[in-house]
C-alpha cells in the first residue's frame, strides 16, 4: 500500500518529495497549503485541504496540479493509504 | 458521507496546542468526519504541547473558540477516550485531582473529560488502529 | 512614559497560530496611545492581508478584516515589502488595505529609525 | 560584570512557552545578566504562548526545569513586575482568582508571583524604557 | 493489541523545544511495548545525535545522552539520512550512536513498509 | 544608531540579511546557532551565544566569521545598539 504524506508547513515540502514514492499521496493542511500556490507549486499531483485553502483566500491561486479536498475525503485518502506520515 | 465499503478504527495524536498551533482544531475535523463516515475512534492522545488541549480553565473568545469543547462532544457521544501524556502534561501545569493531591498543587486545571495516561496508552492506541494519524504541531 | 517610535514587523501567516490576530490586537492597542506606530507586513506576513480571506470556514475571525482596521485605529503608517509580495506572486491590489511598498533599503531605513520594534 | 558606563532600563518581552520553546529561558537569562550589569528592569511582558511561564499548577521534571523560579526569584529580588497579558492568558486557561470569579471556574492557575495587565502595559513598557527586547517563539 | 512496525522520524534540532526530548521518551516506552520499532533522524533531527552536546549550558538535560540510551531499550533499528548529514557537513563519526545511513530510496522503501510513522 | 537583530532560527538569517545594515550587529542565539557552522555561516561577522552553542555541541564547528559572545556580553551589545529586531 502507498503512503499519504500529510504537510502542515509549506518548508516541509521539499523534505518530504526527497522521500515520496511516484505512487504515494501528497496532501497540503494548515500552512502547507501555501505551498500550492501558483509561485512554488511543484509539478506532481497534491492535495489541499478546503478549509485550509478557503480561510486563506487561495482558491484562486492555487497551481494547476492542486486538487482540493473536503474532510472526508482526507479521512477517504487515510483509508487508502498506510502508512500516514506528517511533515512539518 | 460514506465513500468505501472499509470500516477503519483510526488512532490519531495532537501535537500542537490550541492558539499555538492548528494541530488540535486540524484533528477535530478530521475525527469528525471519519465518524461521519461510519468508522471508529477509540482514543486520541494529546502529546507535547497537544496536552493544552485539555486545560478546564480556558476562557476562548468567542470568535476564536478553542477546539477543546468538540473534543469533548465528540467524545461523550461516540465513546472516545479523550487521553493526555502524563509526563508532557504535567510540566505544562495540567493536573487532575489525584496529581493535584500527590504534589500538593492549589487546584486541579485538568478538563473532566480528559484523561491523564501513560505513554504505553500511545503504544497501544497505535496498536489497536488500523490507521494512524498525528497532527503535528 | 515617553513617546516612542514603535514599528511591528509581521512576518509570520495568519491562522495556523493565534500569534497574528494577537499581534494585530497589540497594534490596534498601541494606535490608541498615541505613539508612532509604524508596521511592516514581510515574508509570510504578506498573507494577513490578502483579499478573499474567510476565517469562517476554520470558525475562527478572519484576520484580513482584523487587520483592515489599522486606519481606523490611528496606525497610519503601514508598509510591505515589495520582494515578499513578488516571491509570493502578490500585487497590491490583491491586498485587503493600502500599504506603502519598501524596498529592503527603505526598510533598513524604517528599522534603524525606530525606538523599539516587535515581531510576532 | 560591567562593561560600560551607561545604566539602562530594559523592556522584555517573552512570546514562547516553556517547553515549546526557549523564550522564556533565553529571556531569564538575559533578564538575569542584564540586572548583574547593573541595569533595571521595571516589567516582563508575557504574551502569546508566552504566557504558560505563569502556570502556577506546574510540576516541572528536576533534569528539565521550568524557567518560571528562575523569574520568581528575580522578580522578588529586584523588584520587577511580571505581567501577563489579559486576553492572552485567559484563552489560554491561564487565570488568577478575579478572574475565576468573574468567569465562574473551577480553580485559578495563575502563580501569584504574576500578575494579569492589559495589552496597554506593554506599550508603557516599551515607552518607559529605553531598550526593547523580544525573545520570539 | 497486535505488534506492528512503528516508525519515529525525527526531524526537529535538540533543545529549542521540549519535543525532541519527548519524542525519545516514548520511543523509548515504544522499545519496552515489544513493538517492531526503528527510528529515523534526518533534517535537524541529527543535530540530536551530535557529540559533544552539554545541556548543563542551558540548565537541562543533554539530549545526546537521551538518544545514546535508544540500544539499551531494545530499539536496534536506527537510521540515518545520508544528505542530511552531508547538508550539515556531518559525518557518522560525529555521531553518539551507530546509525546505518540511509539514502533517500532507501528511506521511502523504509517509511512504505510501515504501520505507523510518528513524528516529533 | 546601528540595530542589534537578534535571529533565534537558522532559516531566518537570509531574511534578516535582506535588510541587515552594514554597521548592524547580527547575533544567532537558541536554534539559529545553526546557521553559524561552517556548511553555511555567511561571510559577513556574526556573533553567538555561548550557551546554546555549547549545549548544542558546536563549539568547533562554527564558520570563521562568528565570534561566540556571553550573556552579559549579549547585554552589552543591546545596550550598544538600538533597536532589537527579532527574527523567528
Amino acid at each position: 500500500m502507498s503512503t499519504l504524506h500529510v504537510i502542515n508547513k509549506a518548508n516541509a515540502l521539499p523534505a518530504c518529495l526527497s522521500v515520496a514514492g511516484a505512487h504515494d499521496a501528497l496532501l497540503l493542511i494548515e500552512d502547507g497549503v501555501y505551498a500550492g500556490t501558483t509561485a512554488r507549486s511543484p509539478q506532481r499531483p497534491l492535495y489541499a485541504l478546503a478549509a485550509d485553502v478557503d480561510a486563506r483566500g487561495l482558491n484562486e491561486r492555487l497551481g494547476p496540479s492542486v486538487t482540493v479536498i473536503s474532510d472526508a475525503e482526507f479521512v477517504q485518502l487515510a483509508v487508502d493509504h498506510q502508512p500516514i506520515v506528517s511533515w512539518r | 458521507m460514506i465513500y468505501g465499503l472499509a470500516r477503519m478504527i483510526f488512532g490519531i495524536a495532537v501535537h500542537g496546542a490550541p492558539y499555538g498551533s492548528q494541530a488540535s482544531a486540524s484533528a477535530l475535523r478530521f475525527a469528525e468526519a471519519a465518524v461521519a463516515a461510519g468508522h471508529s475512534l477509540h482514543r486520541v492522545f494529546f502529546y507535547h504541547d497537544g496536552v493544552n488541549t485539555a486545560n478546564g480553565l480556558m476562557v476562548p473568545p468567542q470568535d476564536d473558540p478553542s477546539p477543546q469543547q468538540g473534543w469533548v462532544t465528540l467524545a461523550e457521544r461516540h465513546g472516545i477516550e479523550l487521553a493526555v501524556c502524563i509526563a508532557a502534561a504535567l510540566k505544562r501545569g495540567l493536573v487532575n485531582e489525584e496529581e493535584r493531591n500527590r504534589y500538593g498543587l492549589n487546584a486541579a486545571s485538568l478538563h473532566p473529560a480528559f484523561s491523564i495516561v501513560g505513554l504505553g496508552q500511545l503504544i497501544d492506541a497505535i496498536g489497536s488502529s488500523d490507521r494512524f494519524v498525528t497532527f503535528a504541531a | 512614559m515617553e513617546i516612542r517610535r514603535i514599528l511591528y514587523m509581521l512576518r509570520q501567516p495568519p491562522y495556523a497560530t493565534g500569534h497574528a490576530v494577537e499581534a494585530l490586537e497589540s497594534i490596534l492597542v498601541a494606535g490608541v496611545f498615541d505613539q508612532q506606530v509604524s508596521v511592516l507586513f514581510r515574508d509570510d506576513g504578506v498573507w494577513q492581508l490578502l483579499k478573499g480571506q474567510n476565517g469562517g470556514a476554520l470558525g475562527v475571525r478572519t484576520i484580513g478584516n482584523v487587520a483592515q482596521a489599522l486606519p481606523e485605529y490611528e496606525v497610519k503608517d503601514i508598509y510591505v515589502c515589495a520582494e515578499s509580495l513578488a516571491q509570493r506572486g502578490l500585487v497590491v491590489d490583491d491586498l485587503v488595505l493600502t500599504a506603502k511598498v519598501l524596498s529592503q533599503r527603505e526598510q533598513l531605513t524604517l528599522i534603524s529609525a525606530q525606538h523599539a520594534v516587535v515581531n510576532d
